[in-house]
């Protein structure tokens, strides 16, 4: 059961930054909300490293100064970095799109006075 | 030569053909049937005078700039009598981003939904 | 090693050293710039039409990205190179040429042109890293790529309130798409622990985790290509942009709808054929085509009131992408026989006329906009007075977008028509009638801006200048020989991309025996 | 953003180059430990958001063009892309690690099973982690800057 918990968290953080996307009209807590899910599903890949392991779980794979009775007798314990990898170019695609999104908040307010969701539509039908 | 017989090959559709060269032969006798008929028309009118000018019911004839009708008044008929659809329409476009998020996530509930209940029996 | 063993890693690759390289050269010279742009765009296109033609004579390939040989499975970079993957390649480095030719005059009055051609070419790298990539979570990079340069150049007009809320909404719905999409590659890689299209595809379960993983996808890839009721953002983003940008974000577009063909085929197309998961498919063919039709009423309805040239175009275009998607819809409900084999040609073929037709009439209002700066058909009119070549050129493009002979929107409405009426009748009549009031739209159009008096304030318009009437007039001549002569395209260009799709066994055959 | 009080100022001014030597630290030892070109470049991009804290965003938009910077930020990933285009020339793949097994730079292969950590191996990895770090660097600081910037002109106070 301990184990399923890093899943629980990565379902309700990303409900959790749909409710902010759905119910917030700050265009701030939007972009939070965004980041949220992404968060959550970042989460998501890297626990999915360890799901290999069970009780015991699996060991960090940095390989440098790791300790040396699991290099010796269990070096498949350490988690293949894929996930890890996987993570980071998430993580580094993340913040482009959240600098753009800020910038983007930023050029709104400039033009309609306002960061409520509701009132910026000038497009529409 | 081989390009040649697939560019004269007819398209087959299942249950019918599709070729433009019979097509294009089809139209050019259109419209030499058109230019049959209009040359039995009148042709000593003259030019600039008062036969060429339209009959409004004995108005006199606005300038054309006035006469021209807007792009959004161009099928105003149409649009009055599907009124309903359109304010169903607006009432979905409405700008505002979280809706947009909002019909994602009813889209995505909906397929999921029908998926693992319907989906579930077979 | 050929030399054509390597053009699928160059392909993605010479298009992003130049987007790196572009700043530096600007601080040269801004002719020089542009120029160097055409060429890289040039030697991209040239690299694509060989493999095509290898492709299409030779069966798929594949690239392996670091190394010559596979060490460990799961975590080399793979290109798999099929039919469809080079199909959509070649829309899309033709719309990127073209559009970048168009750019040369459209964009000259603009500043900050060197960020444009950067971002301009990345987008074009996305494009095509997203159609030739095998790994999935590499197509979320390129997808996540796409998103970020288009959103960058959506907001392009940064002094204008509605292109940053337009950007907002794009960035909005492109993030939480692809967020969903990296979700359910995460559901892929626990369960099989590989990231490879192929391999999925050859140990996929169909299982509850990938029933999720199927919704996720086809949604998220769904309301990236435009599909209803998940259209709200393409009207706002493609009427904001400037056009030569809303032309190449038509192919950004269809490389979404691309996923959407490549998780359907290929990954869930072993499953769907399974006699155990026939409801199952059945639910999804049937979501698909009832969203298509959706989409077809909901984008021709809404084109009819707009009174923004761009925006009445980029509804047509919401509309277009239903007809490509009921061409699938049907397509999948009997895979590669009979009529599903019509309309699935007919909807592969529609994606490369949606392309251009629609392409088409973007740059004609682009051209207009150039040469009335006013985008509101209520006050523009009596052009074709003054802008003869390209009445001319919005005439074909009228024709080809609603459906008329001899053009080519003609030809796979027609196939898509067909085939859908021997499924039910009452589909086909509705598309076509939805053709019919696209049609009524256009010709509103073009007689409230061609046609009518001449307004006093348009009177000293001039014709645009030589490069956009180049990327117009190519286009037109593309859209006539397809018309004319559609046999040609499609059983050289369009029946080696339905085979790639309905033959995806031999993909992933081909790829699993350079996996293992 | 205006420059913030003396206390602020030579606070920061002591930290700095120990986030600077952090960062570069983080970068170079990409290839042995946690880390590389984004995280170490993002670390030393923060040193410098320190600096647009403390001394005022105008205070830096006057003395760094942004120009150099977007420079910077295309050298980084045109030598990114040009290690992996070398890859392609010398050895036949692109993104091929062709400097592993030379006598060059960073050429040795690690012992199997050992845990000591060698510099001197990875082949082009510390490379493209130095071009990537550049890039980060350049990138996310020219992003801040630009940021803080637009926010205290004149124009948005209204």
């Amino acid at each position: 059961m301990i184990f399923n918990i890093p899943f629980i968290a990565v379902v309700a953080m990303i409900f959790i930054g749909l409710y902010a996307l759905l119910f917030k009209r700050n265009l701030v807590k939007m972009v939070i909300g965004i980041i949220i899910i992404e968060s959550g599903v970042n989460l998501f890949l890297i626990s999915l490293g360890y799901r290999w392991f069970g009780e015991n779980g699996g060991v960090v794979p940095i390989f440098t100064n790791a300790p040396s009775e699991v290099v010796n007798n269990a070096p498949q314990s350490m988690v293949l970095p894929v996930p890890q990898a996987l993570t980071l170019t998430s993580i580094v695609i993340g913040v482009a799109v959240l600098a753009l999104m800020l910038t983007l908040v930023m050029h709104i307010y400039r033009h309609y006075g306002t960061l409520d969701v509701r009132k910026i539509r000038r497009l529409k039908e | 030569m081989e390009i040649i017989d697939q560019l004269i090959e007819t398209l087959q559709t299942g249950s019918g053909f599709w070729s433009p060269i019979i097509w294009i032969l089809i139209i050019m006798i259109a419209f030499l049937l058109i230019y049959v008929i209009r040359s039995f028309g009148k042709k000593q009118y003259k030019e600039k005078t008062g036969q060429t000018q339209s009959f409004l019911s004995g108005n006199p004839e606005y300038e054309k700039e006035q006469m021209r009708i807007k792009s959004s008044n161009v099928y105003w008929g149409f649009t009055e009598a599907m009124k309903w659809v359109y304010d169903l329409l607006r009432k979905m476009h409405n700008g505002n981003a979280s809706d947009y998020v909002l019909w994602f996530v009813i889209v995505m509930s909906i397929l999921s939904v029908v998926l693992f209940l319907v989906g579930a029996v077979g | 090693m050929n030399f054509l063993d390597y053009t699928p890693a160059l392909i993605v690759a010479i298009p992003l050293f130049g987007a790196f390289l572009t700043p530096i050269i600007s601080k040269v010279n801004e002719k020089i710039r542009n120029i160097f742009v055409i060429i890289i765009l040039l030697i991209t296109a040239g690299l694509v039409f060989l493999l095509t033609q290898d492709v299409f004579a030779n069966g798929p390939r594949t690239y392996i990205f670091g190394d010559a040989n596979l060490t460990i499975p799961v975590v080399r970079i793979l290109f798999e190179v099929d039919g469809i993957s080079m199909f959509m390649a070649i829309i899309s480095i033709t719309l990127a040429l073209l559009g970048a030719i168009y750019s040369w005059s459209f964009m000259k009055e603009n500043d900050g042109l060197d960020k444009y051609y950067t971002l301009v070419l990345l987008l074009v790298t996305s494009m095509l890293g997203m159609e030739l990539t095998g790994d999935m979570f590499n197509f979320f990079v390129f997808l996540e790529i796409s998103c970020i340069t288009s959103c960058a150049l959506i907001a392009f007009y940064i002094n204008k309130g509605e292109s940053l809320e337009a950007a907002f909404k794009y960035i909005v719905i492109s993030a939480i798409g692809a967020l969903f999409v990296l979700f359910a590659v995460g559901l892929f890689y626990a369960q099989y622990n590989a990231l490879n299209m192929a391999t999925i595809a050859s140990v996929l379960q169909f299982g509850f985790l990938d029933k999720i993983a199927l919704v996720l996808l086809i949604v998220a890839l769904g309301m990236k290509a435009g599909l209803a009721p998940m259209h709200m953002w393409l009207p706002d983003s493609y009427g904001e942009a400037p056009v030569s940008v809303t032309f190449i974000l038509v192919a950004a577009t269809q490389a979404s709808l691309y996923g959407v063909l490549r998780i359907l085929f290929t990954v869930y197309g072993n499953a769907f054929t399974n006699i155990a998961s026939v409801i199952s498919s059945a639910i999804i063919h049937w979501f698909i085509i009832g969203l298509a039709l959706a989409t077809i009423l909901i984008g021709v309805i809404m084109a009819l009131i707009q009174t923004d040239f761009k925006r009445l175009i980029a509804f047509a275009a919401v509309a277009e992408i239903g007809y490509i998607f009921l061409g699938i819809g049907v397509g999948l409900t009997s895979l590669g026989v009979g009529y599903g084999k019509t309309a699935l040609e007919g909807g592969v073929f529609h994606i490369m006329n949606d392309a251009f037709d629609i392409g088409l009439l973007f740059l004609i209002a682009g051209a207009v906009y150039y040469a009335t700066k006013e985008t509101s058909l209520n006050k523009i009119g009596g052009l074709a007075r003054n802008m003869k070549y390209t009445a001319v050129f919005f005439i074909v493009g009228l024709f080809a977008v609603s459906g008329l002979p001899p053009f080519n929107g003609f030809v796979s409405k027609l196939l898509i028509y067909e085939s859908t009426y021997q499924l039910n009748p009452i589909i086909a009549i509705i598309a076509i009638l939805a053709s019919i009031l696209l049609l009524a739209v256009f010709v509103k159009v073009f007689y409230s801006v061609f046609m009518g008096p001449e307004l006093p304030n348009l009177k000293d318009v001039k014709e645009v200048p030589k490069s956009m009437l180049v990327a117009m007039g190519a286009i037109v001549v593309i859209i006539i020989i397809f018309g004319l002569f559609p046999n040609l395209i499609i059983n050289n260009v369009v029946q080696p991309a339905t085979n790639a799709l309905v033959n995806s066994s031999s993909y992933i055959s081909k790829v699993i025996s350079v996996v293992m | 953003m205006s420059e913030m009080s003396k206390i602020v100022r030579t606070i920061s001014n002591i930290i700095f180059p120990f986030i600077m030597i952090f960062g570069l630290y983080v970068i170079a030892h990409g290839h042995l430990t946690p880390g590389g070109g984004f995280q170490g470049g993002a670390v030393v991009a923060s040193g410098c958001v320190l600096l647009i804290v403390a001394y005022g965003s105008i205070w830096v938009f006057d003395r760094i063009g942004i120009g150099k910077l977007s420079v910077f930020e295309s050298t980084g990933a045109v030598g990114f892309i040009g290690l992996a285009f070398l890859g392609l020339i010398l050895a036949g793949v692109f993104f091929k690690n062709f400097l592993v097994g030379s006598n060059i730079i960073f050429g040795n292969i690690p012992q199997t099973l050992s845990t000591d950590s060698n510099f001197n191996t990875a082949g082009v990895l510390p490379l493209m982690n130095f071009a990537v770090g550049v890039k980060v660097i350049a990138g996310l600081f020219v992003i801040v800057l630009v940021m803080a910037y637009a926010s205290c002109s004149k124009e948005w106070k209204k």
